[in-house]
This record gives C-alpha cells, structure tokens and sequence, in this order.
C-alpha cells in the first residue's frame, strides 16, 4: 500500500545557469493524494515539466513504478501512466471535445490497427470509449464542438476527461480549481476524489488552501527551487519556514494564499 | 588580376544581395513574418524610375524619389492587409499563415500591374551618366555598384545605429522581443511596425533602382531572381541580423563568382542551395549569426 | 465532355493530388515549399522508367512514387529538425537542389527535357485523384490525422499524451511525397513531356498557396483551394492582362476573410449542425 | 457555402466558352501567348492574324465562306496550350490551328494534335526537332543550325570570317543550350574556326560580370551568344562595359526590330541571322504600315511586328491557300476528312511556289518550313542588310 510510484531523487535544474531546482528529493506513493505547493516562481511547474520530460533534467534521477524514467522521452512517460493537466488550459483548439478525449486514448493505443483504424466514426471503439467518458462528466452535449469557444470551467473539464481517458497511473494536476466558482471547485474535489478512489494517483500544484486540506493526504513546499517542508496540510501551514516563505512576516498563510 | 576583378564583381554583387537581405530580414527579425512582396517592391522601385525617366522625361534624381515613395506606399498598403490586419482581428498577427498569403498575393498584384501598364518585356534603362565605371588599368568598377556597396554599408550601419541608440530603435527592439511586452510598456505597436514596413519598402525600393542603375535594366520579372538569393543571404547571416544579412550577402555574392569561374554556371543553383540546405539544417542560426535562434513563426 | 473542359478539369485535378502532397504535412503544421522537387522525381522516374524499362504504366507510376517517397524519407529526417521561417527555406532549398541536378543530367534529357511515351488520359487520372482523395480522407479521420492534428495545434501537449512527434510527421511528409510523386507520373504521361522549368519553386510557392487559401484543418480544403487556383483565372480568361490582378485581389480579399482557409472545421461543424436541426423540426412539423 | 457559388459559377463560365462556331465559318484556332513570360514577342500575335483574315475575307472568302479565328490566350503555360487544342479540335470544330508559340507548349500540344488528327502550325517556337514524328505538326520557322550556317556563308563572302571565336550560352534554357552545344560548335568546326572558350551562364541571370571577366582572358575576335534577345542585351553591355571589344554573332532567337535601338553603341558590328527582316522589301514595309496602324488602334504600345507577328501572318495566307486547294466546306460531317485533306496539301506544299513577306517558301517532309535566311548587322544605331540566303 506504501509502494512508491514516483521518486525524486536530488533533482536540480538551471536554464543557463539559473537553478530553478535545487537538490529536490521526494516521493509520491502509489494510491497517494498529494499536493506540492509554494510561492510563485518556486518552480512548481517546472517540477512537472521535469516529471513529464518537457526538459532535460541537469542533475539527480526521476523513477517511476521502480524503472529510472530519468532520460526517457515525454512520450515514453505518458506511456508509462504520467499523465498531465495544465495551468493555462492547452486543450487542442481545431479539435471537437471527443477528439481530444480521444487523443487522451494514444498513449495506449498499440499496434498498426489502432493507428490505421478510423476513429471518427460513431461506431468506432475509441469514439464509444470517447463518448462514455465524456458522458461520465457530464460533457455530452459539447461533443461535437470545438473547444476553444466553450466556457472555462468546461474546457477545465474537458481537460481532466482527456487525462483520464489515457488511463493514468499518476495524474499530475496543474492549479486544476484556479478560476472555477466555489460550487465548482467543489465538484472537482469530489471528482478528483473519485478518481483516487479509482486506484489512481494524484499529484497536485494549487493555491487554494481549502481545496488543498480536503484533497490532499500529503503536502510538500518548494521556495525557490528547494524542499522546504514537508508534511499533512495542516502541519505545513504551521511550519515557521513556510509562513516565511510565503509572507516574511506573521500573517497567517491562509490569509495570503486563499486570495 | 582577373581573381581581383572577379573579387570585385562578387562584391560588388553582393552587396545588392545585402540591401534586399536587409529588407527581408527587419520584417522577419521584428514581426516574425517572411514578407513575400518585397521582390515586387524591388521590381517596382526599378520600373517605376524607368517609366517616369523613359516616358515623361523627368530627369533621373526626381524620377528615383517618387518611385521610392512609391514603395514606401506599397509597403505600407501591405502591412495595412496583412499585419494590422490579422493584430486588428487576432491579437497576434503571426498565428496564421495569413500575411504569408497575402504577401504572395501582393507580389503577383504588383508584378501585374506593372505588366498592364508597361509589358513584359526587359526595358533598357538610361544611365544617367556617360560610362559609370571607374577604370584602373584592366580593372573595371561599376560606379553604381561602388555607390551601392557603400550604401548599403552606410544604410545598414545607420540602421544598426538606429536600433542601438535611438527611442524608435528601442521600440523596434522591445516589439521583436514581444509585442505584447511592448504594448504594455506603452510602446504603440500600430505605430512603430508601420515604421519597420517604411524602412524595409525604403530598402527594397533602393535595392531595386540601384540594380536598374547597375544592369541598365528593368523588367516585371527582376525581382524573381534576386530575391531567392537575398532570402538566402539573410539566412546565411542568421535571421533577423542586420549585419549578418550584409555578410550573408556579401559572401553569397563571392560564393557565386567563384563557383561560375570554378564549376561553370550550370551548377550554381544545385551548389548554392545544397550549401543552403546544410547550412539551415547545421547551423540554422546562421553561419556569421549568434546562437540567438529566432522564434521561428512567420 | 468538351475539349476545353477536359483540358482543365485535368490541370485542375493534378493540381489537386500535388495540393494534398502539400495539404498532408500541412495539416501537421509543416510547410513544405520543396514539393516541386518532388513532383519533379516523381515525373522523370516514371518517365525513365516507361521510356527506358518498357515497364507496365501501373508498375513505373507506383515505383516512381516509391522513388519519390523514399527521398522524401531521407530528406525529412533534416527538414523536420527545422522550424518555421528555416523550413521554409530548407524546403525550397531542397526544391532547388533537385531542379539543379535534374537539369544537369543528360541522360533524362537535361534542359532539353525529357519525351514521355506512354499517354495517360483523364479517366484514369481521375480515378488516381479520387484514389487520392479517399485516401487521405480515411487517413485523416484515423488515429494517425487526430495525431497529426493534434501535432499542428500544440506538439508538446500531442507528445505528453504519447504521440510519436517525429514519426507521425516523418510518415506525413514521406506520404506526401508519395502523393507528389504521383502528380508529377500523371503530369508526365498525359502532356507527354517533361522539362524541369514546369517544376520551379514557384509551383511549389502556389501550391502552398492554393492549400493554404483552402485550409489545410480538413481535407476538404484543398479541394477548394486547387479550384479557386485552377478555376478562377478561367473565369476571368476574358480580362486578359487584368486577370492575374483580380485573381491577386482575391487571394488577398479570401484572406482576409477567412485566415484559417476558406474551409474550416468550424464552418463544417456548423454546417453539419444545422443539417441534425434542421431534421427534427421537419418531423415534428409533420 | 461561397465556394458552391464559385463552382457554379465556373461551371457556367467553362459552358459558355465552349460554345461552337456557326457552321457556315471556316473557323481556325489561334493558340497565342496574349500574356505570361514569353508575352514579349507574343502579345500581338493576334492582330496579324486579324490583319491577314481581314484581307482574305474582304477578298470573298475562301470557296465563298468566311473565315473566322477563336483565340486562346496560354500565357506560355504548356498545360493551358494543351487545352487550347483540345479546346478548338473539340468543341471549336476548327479546321486547324496557328500556333503554339513556344517551344516548351509545341512539345506537349503537338502530341495532342496528332491523336486528335488536326493541323498546328507554330509560328515562333524554333528547337530543333520539334515537329520530328508529328504527322500534324508543322512550323513556319527555321531552324538555328541552319540559320547559322548561312550566317557564317555570309560572313565568308563579305570577307570578315573571324579567326577565333567564343561561344557563350544559357545552360539552362533547351534553345540557348543546343545553339551553345550544338548549332554553334558544329558550324564553327564546318568552317574551319577555332572555339577558345565556351562558357555557360543561367538565363535569369542578370550579373553576367563573372562570365564576361573569364570571356575577356581568352580574348577571340568574335563571341556567339546563345540566347534570348534580353540575354544578348546582357551579355553585350557587360562585355562593353569590361572593355571587351569583340564582334558580337548572334543567333534567330535573338531577332528583334528594336535590337539596334535597344543597345545603341553597344551593338555596333553583331551581326544575325533571321528569316524576317522588317526593312526587306516593299511587301514587308506595308505589312508594317498595316499592323502598326492596327496595333495603334488596339492600343498596343508594340507596334513594330516582330518575326512571330510576321509568320503569324504569313501561316493564316498559306491556311487559306492549303483551305481553298482542299476545297474544305467547313460541314461538320465532314470534319475528320476536310483536317486530313489540309495536311496533305501542307505536305504538298512545295509545288504551291507560295511566297509570303517571309518569302518564297514550303514546308519539308518533316514539317519545318524552308524560308529565306537575311544576315543582317546593327551599325550607326540602325540594321543593314548583309546578305540574303535561301540555299
């Protein structure tokens, strides 16, 4: 059950000689929900990026399920069961909802017959498993739309039903409630919690507080590309580097972050 | 002495090569966008001195400026239509392939134009002067060529100048680094790119007259040639450099001279843009140019 | 079918399959402006083939596709490694290089040009069009299009959800030189005559164009574009000089327009929206 | 849904333009270069042809009808010349047609012809071997060997056969290239002169400097250009302005009327051979007044006819004459066989002892016309006559 699924080992990263990561070491365990949080600038992105294989780490090692992924390309990692979101939604715009889903599907999809197969066709497998999915989230109606003129809060949706649909093993969730409304936020934690109840695990970069407390198991805190905490929710909130880092003064964490 | 008259030739050469690299090269270091019209401003800036000259007799200084406002216009026409334009409705003016398009149209616009007004065929264009040549023993220098080396080094140092020192320059500078960057610093977009269009229509214009002066020619069709080879000057140079478009070009000019002289003009076009072709693929931030690699939109 | 009709529904329709040569890496976001090149080997292989070989028409056509396929394997490997503006120019660059050793070689009649024997008239040069056609439809709607679709939206997110980046561009580029090297067969073989002037960069730079003017987001768009290239200029045959400037105007005016191509997803989209509408209240009229 | 309303209107606009002549014309196709790169020489290629038809018809027609020609501009682009056959053989009912213009269109429009079984007389293209095989094909032009031949026979009669020569061409055009490596090489060598340099050049090319410097060092006392009248104008001003003296021999190609004026000093002592003078004869200077007065009122700027405007001219006096002599009816019924009968009277054509403003002249077993060659030299800014040659 305590099984790690990913480790971080002494990772850093500098962009011609800047160290955006310092000597970061952790681990996600299988089944987990845990949330990495920090200031902006930390380098919270940039850990994802690492983890997903957008850039080359500089020094240390990723694992993923037991297998070092450290120089593995980004798609053998999405192969692998990593399976991102983004802070600024980066859903394919000249593409429908269902085809978006369905591209979640290519990372899974082996062998010439998969490739070769119409997959627009209504009746075509992966369009079913499309059309399901999106149905599950309650995304239906917008199936056949392309998504850059839908609301925000749908294309977030869109966004998280096309990671599901690659069958992650690690979902890694980049601000995922940042601009949705209260009632909103709130069903995406009750939907991310499914999801962990599911089997899968969840990583998490987010701001707000609240949404952080009640998702998530464990906590780490980067500033300034270091680890500087780590721990449950609560016990981060009350760590005396970590009220530093955010404020440099004694104003309650949950003040500042949660606006 | 016949390797020195060659030298001077592939200079001399090069350096209209250079003044139209340069052309190309603004558009494309500042807005990203590889200007297709520019071979058709070229053309025009040499048939329009002609037509005036040949036609109404006007005498050649005054024939030459209203052909280069003439340029200054139409480069102006096409940032209208393709840059504004697509900012107007987009925001970002190079996320389509829209000024690439139309940049095209305008070129074939122009191109015919010009043929309905005055034909197709190569027109032979007065010189102004009785034998423009500095003669040193054997050794002939075409004194518009000389004038258009000089120009060109003169111009482009003057640009460089521009966009090292002058508020216009930082501008510029700002708006190739990001135009939304720029636009929030309170730099006013819509009127700074029209002024990149100016200077580059201005460029492409002069280069045009300077080549009718040089060949004593003007045609619809002079811009079809020249232009492919100044795209690959500035691409020797590395794009969006000032200075590495007029090494670029300069070295092209030489490139081809000694290629004629070593392996006959049949294979120019198969050596020089098989060097090409290795050079964008080795070293695609140019052979004289820095490791600034530019954003590679259009 | 009269004469001249048949005259240009032909040059319309080879237009068209070297237009989906440039519409298949288009639709992945390459810009290929070397397609003439291609089109070039496809044309003097087959010519080479037919004329010297004696080989079976259906036999020189598919192995000077094969010919032009495999340079366009090669070729990509360099090419894709390039971005925007560079290749652009790489493209070219390759389109030059081709037509500058072609025209060097005597053996295929240098720049004299090169006598093709065996005819090919437009029925069959229909059915390769529509063979064409169907092909890169069915393609398009595969996993391989959603992929290549997805690469010319946004390639990191394409490659973060496993999609091979190199090898689906790879093959887009590869299979379009196929298609281009059986524009440039059929070329050869219906106007009997080969010559590399007919395959300059500027071929290559109107295609893009007419690809581009068509919208490269469905494969409907070159069938658009290669008309509004082939068909206009027809249509304005009576302004003579005048024609090339109205045509110049409306590729600016289509542009403007409608930037994506005159035809986009989301116009079909709409389109077939208003199609399901449409349906039920019909019914319940009833 | 704008792109339905284009096709519909294309579809409209293609039925319209192939509409079919009334029976009782004799209709002739004109396939002609109005427009596109090679319009230089083309553009008025039209208005000779109207000039000659409107005297035939004035004259009564031929066999009582009328003729009347369809023109089909191709703008030099072989595949629009293709359709321009198939156009008038099919849908046109002509009898036969006057062009293509060029080479390059001859080369994919005379197969065409053949299987459609219809005469095409081209009246400017000059490569060799061009209607080579062609039952149809037919062109009244000479060709450049044989032209050049005669130019250097002039040259030994008038006594100023050069004792060397260079020879420049552009590599990449087909005429430039075979006058470069065939017709130049093989008349010097018949003549017995020596070639010290031979040197390429690309047609497009406008800086001719590197060539002319290489031209320079091996110093001969004539230099042959191979190419179009727009590359001799090049390589002329280059090879004067580097000081390069030589006599200039240029070839058929390079035939202009506004040659002489186009290089001024330049020019003095080149020398070419063509089979249209526009200073010959009296027949020839009226055809001029004709056609400028014609083209003036068209409003051309281009009023002085050029050799294509001249055999354009010439090919519609010898169609009506091989028309009357087949006794064509212009019955539809009869189209297959009236096309035939024209070719075999083009075939016959030497017993016709036709002459035209190009001369006295008929067409070979192959399909080329046997015209007169004038030798002519540009001095003091204007042409003189140096010799005229027809065997």
């Amino acid at each position: 059950m305590t099984k790690p699924l990913l480790e971080i080992q002494n990772l850093s990263k500098n962009f011609s000689g800047l160290d955006v990561i310092r000597d970061v070491t952790f681990h996600v365990n299988e089944g987990e929900r845990m949330a990495l949080i920090g200031p902006n600038g930390a380098g919270k992105t940039t850990m994802f990026n690492l983890i997903t294989g957008v850039y080359p780490v500089s020094q240390g090692s990723i694992r993923m399920a037991g297998e070092d992924i450290t120089t593995a390309s980004d798609r053998s990692r999405a192969q692998r069961g990593i399976i991102r979101t983004f802070q600024n939604i980066r859903l394919m715009p000249h593409l429908t909802a269902a085809e978006n889903v369905m591209l979640g599907q290519t990372c899974h999809s082996h062998g010439i017959w998969s490739w070769l197969a119409p997959v627009g066709l209504q009746s075509s497998r992966s369009r079913k498993e499309a059309d399901h999915a999106l149905e599950v989230s309650g995304l239906l109606e917008y199936r056949d739309m392309l998504t850059y003129d839908l609301p925000y809060g749908v294309q977030k949706r869109i966004e998280l039903a096309r990671a599901l649909s690659a069958k992650p093993k690690l979902i890694l969730l980049d601000e995922p409630a940042a601009g949705l409304n209260p009632s909103e936020t709130d069903d995406l934690a009750q939907q991310l919690l499914d999801i962990s109840a599911s089997g899968v695990t969840l990583l998490t970069v987010e701001h707000d507080m609240h949404f952080v407390r009640r998702l998530s198991q464990r906590v780490i805190v980067l500033n300034f590309g270091s680890l500087i905490a780590e721990g449950t929710a609560a016990e981060v909130q009350n760590d005396q580097h970590v009220l530093e880092a955010y404020l440099g003064s004694d104003r309650k964490l949950e003040e500042e972050v949660a606006t | 002495m016949d390797v020195l008259q060659q030298l001077i030739s592939g200079l001399m050469l090069g350096s209209l090569y250079a003044l139209l690299a340069v052309a190309f090269t603004l558009v494309i270091g500042v807005l990203n966008f590889l200007n297709f019209s520019i071979p058709g401003i070229f053309m025009m800036g040499g048939m329009i001195s002609w037509g005036l000259m040949s036609q109404t007799n006007m005498v050649w200084w005054l024939a030459m400026a209203i052909a280069l406002a003439a340029c200054v216009v139409a480069s102006l026409l096409v940032e209208r239509f393709t840059y504004r334009f697509m900012k107007m409705r987009f925001g970002d003016a190079t996320e389509h392939a829209t000024p690439l398009v139309s940049s095209l149209g305008f070129l074939i616009l122009f191109q015919g134009l010009v043929l309905i007004k005055w034909g197709p065929e190569m027109q032979y264009f007065p010189s102004p002067w009785q034998d423009p040549n500095l003669r040193i023993g054997e050794l002939v220098i075409g004194l518009p060529q000389l004038a258009s080396l000089i120009l060109a080094l003169v111009l482009v140092g003057g640009l460089s100048l521009l966009l090292a020192r002058t508020g216009l320059g930082r501008a510029i500078r700002a708006i190739a680094e990001s135009p939304d960057t720029a636009a929030m610093l309170g730099i006013r977009v819509n009127r700074i790119v029209p002024a990149v269009f100016i200077i580059s229509g201005l460029l492409a214009g002069l280069a045009g007259v300077l080549f009718s002066l040089n060949y004593l020619q003007a045609s619809p069709r002079m811009g079809d040639e020249i232009a492919t080879l100044a795209i690959s000057a500035m691409v020797l140079g590395g794009l969006g450099s000032v200075w590495g478009a007029v090494i670029g070009g300069l070295f092209l000019g030489l490139v081809q001279v000694m290629v004629i002289q070593f392996f006959g003009a049949e294979f120019l076009r198969a050596i020089l843009w098989g060097l090409l072709l290795v050079i964008i693929v080795v070293r695609p931030q140019g052979v004289f140019g820095g490791s600034k690699i530019s954003k590679g939109k259009f | 079918m009269s004469g001249y009709l048949s005259g240009v529904l032909v040059a319309y329709l080879l237009n068209l399959i070297i237009a989906y040569a440039v519409f298949l890496p288009g639709a992945g976001g390459i810009l290929n402006l070397g397609v003439a090149g291609f089109v070039a080997i496809g044309a003097y292989a087959s010519a080479w083939l037919s004329n010297e070989m004696e080989w079976p028409l259906a036999v020189t056509i598919l192995l000077s596709m094969g010919v032009s396929a495999l340079i366009g394997l090669a070729i990509s490997f360099p090419i894709l490694r390039t971005r925007g503006v560079y290749m652009v120019l790489a493209t070219i660059a390759f389109g030059e290089v081709v037509v500058g050793l072609l025209i060097n070689v005597e053996a295929i009649g240098g720049a004299a040009g090169y006598p093709v024997f065996e005819f090919i008239d437009l029925p069959v040069i229909a059915l390769c069009t529509l063979a064409v056609v169907l092909f890169v439809v069915w393609l398009m709607s595969t996993r391989f299009g959603l992929a290549l679709r997805a690469i010319h939206d946004d390639e990191p997110v394409a490659a973060l959800f496993g999609v091979s980046v190199r090898g689906v561009r790879v093959a887009a580029f590869t299979i379009g030189a196929a298609i281009a090297g059986l524009g440039g067969a059929l070329y050869g073989h219906h106007y009997a005559y080969v010559d590399v002037i007919y395959f300059t960069t500027l071929v290559s730079i109107y295609t893009l164009l007419y690809v581009l003017i068509g919208g490269v987001q469905t494969p409907w768009g070159p069938i658009v574009g290669a008309a509004v290239f082939s068909l206009l200029p027809e249509l304005f045959r009576g302004a003579t000089e005048w024609r090339y400037v109205f045509f110049a105007a409306v590729i600016i005016l289509i542009m403007a327009v409608r930037p994506e191509g005159i035809i986009t997803r989301a116009l079909l989209l709409r389109l077939k929206r208003r199609g399901t509408i449409a349906a039920p209240t019909k019914e319940a009229a009833q | 849904m704008m792109y339905r309303k284009y096709l519909m209107a294309a579809a409209t606009g293609l039925c319209l333009a192939a509409a079919p002549a009334l029976a009782e014309d004799l209709v002739i196709g004109l396939s002609m270069n109005k427009t596109g790169p090679l319009a230089a020489n083309g553009t008025t290629n039209d208005v000779a042809v109207n000039l000659a038809v409107e005297e035939i018809n004035a004259a009564g027609g031929i066999n009582g009808n009328m003729l009347k020609v369809n023109i089909f501009d191709t703008a030099g682009d072989p595949k629009q010349a293709v359709t321009a056959t198939r156009q008038f053989a099919k849908d046109d009912g002509a009898l036969a047609i006057i062009g293509p213009f060029s080479s390059g269109e001859c080369r994919v429009a005379f197969p065409v012809g053949e299987r459609e079984g219809i005469v095409q007389i081209s009246n400017a293209s000059s490569a060799p071997g061009l209607t080579e095989g062609f039952d149809y094909a037919f062109r009244n032009t000479s060709d450049e060997l044989t032209q050049f031949r005669r130019l250097i026979t002039a040259m030994e009669s008038h006594e100023i056969l050069p004792a060397n020569v260079a020879i420049i061409y552009a590599t990449d055009d087909f005429i430039s290239k075979s006058l470069g490596e065939q017709a130049f090489p093989t008349a010097f060598e018949e003549a017995g002169i020596p070639v010290v340099a031979t040197i390429g050049f690309q047609l497009q090319a406008f800086d001719l400097a590197p060539q002319v410097t290489e031209l320079k060092q091996a110093n001969p006392e004539a230099v042959a250009i191979g190419g179009t009248v727009e590359a001799v104008q090049k390589v002329v001003r280059e090879m004067r302005r580097q000081g390069v003296t030589s006599r200039v021999l240029a070839s058929g190609v390079a035939a202009d009327p506004h040659l002489a004026e186009k290089l001024g000093a330049d020019g003095d002592g080149l020398l070419y051979p063509t089979y249209y003078y526009h200073k010959l004869n009296d027949e020839v200077l009226s055809f001029q007044e004709k056609f400028a007065a014609a083209t003036t009122a068209a409003g051309h700027s281009k009023t002085i006819p050029q050799h294509a405007d001249a055999s354009a001219y010439d090919v519609v006096h010898i169609l009506a004459e091989a028309l009357r002599r087949a006794e064509v009816t212009g019955d539809p019924a009869k189209l297959e066989e009236e096309r035939d009968a024209i070719r075999d009277q083009l075939k016959s054509m030497e017993a016709w002892n036709y002459s035209g403003i190009l001369g006295e002249s008929h067409f070979s077993e192959v399909g080329d016309a046997a015209l007169p060659t004038h030798v002519v030299e540009i001095r003091d800014h204007d042409f003189h006559l140096l010799d005229t040659i027809t065997e």
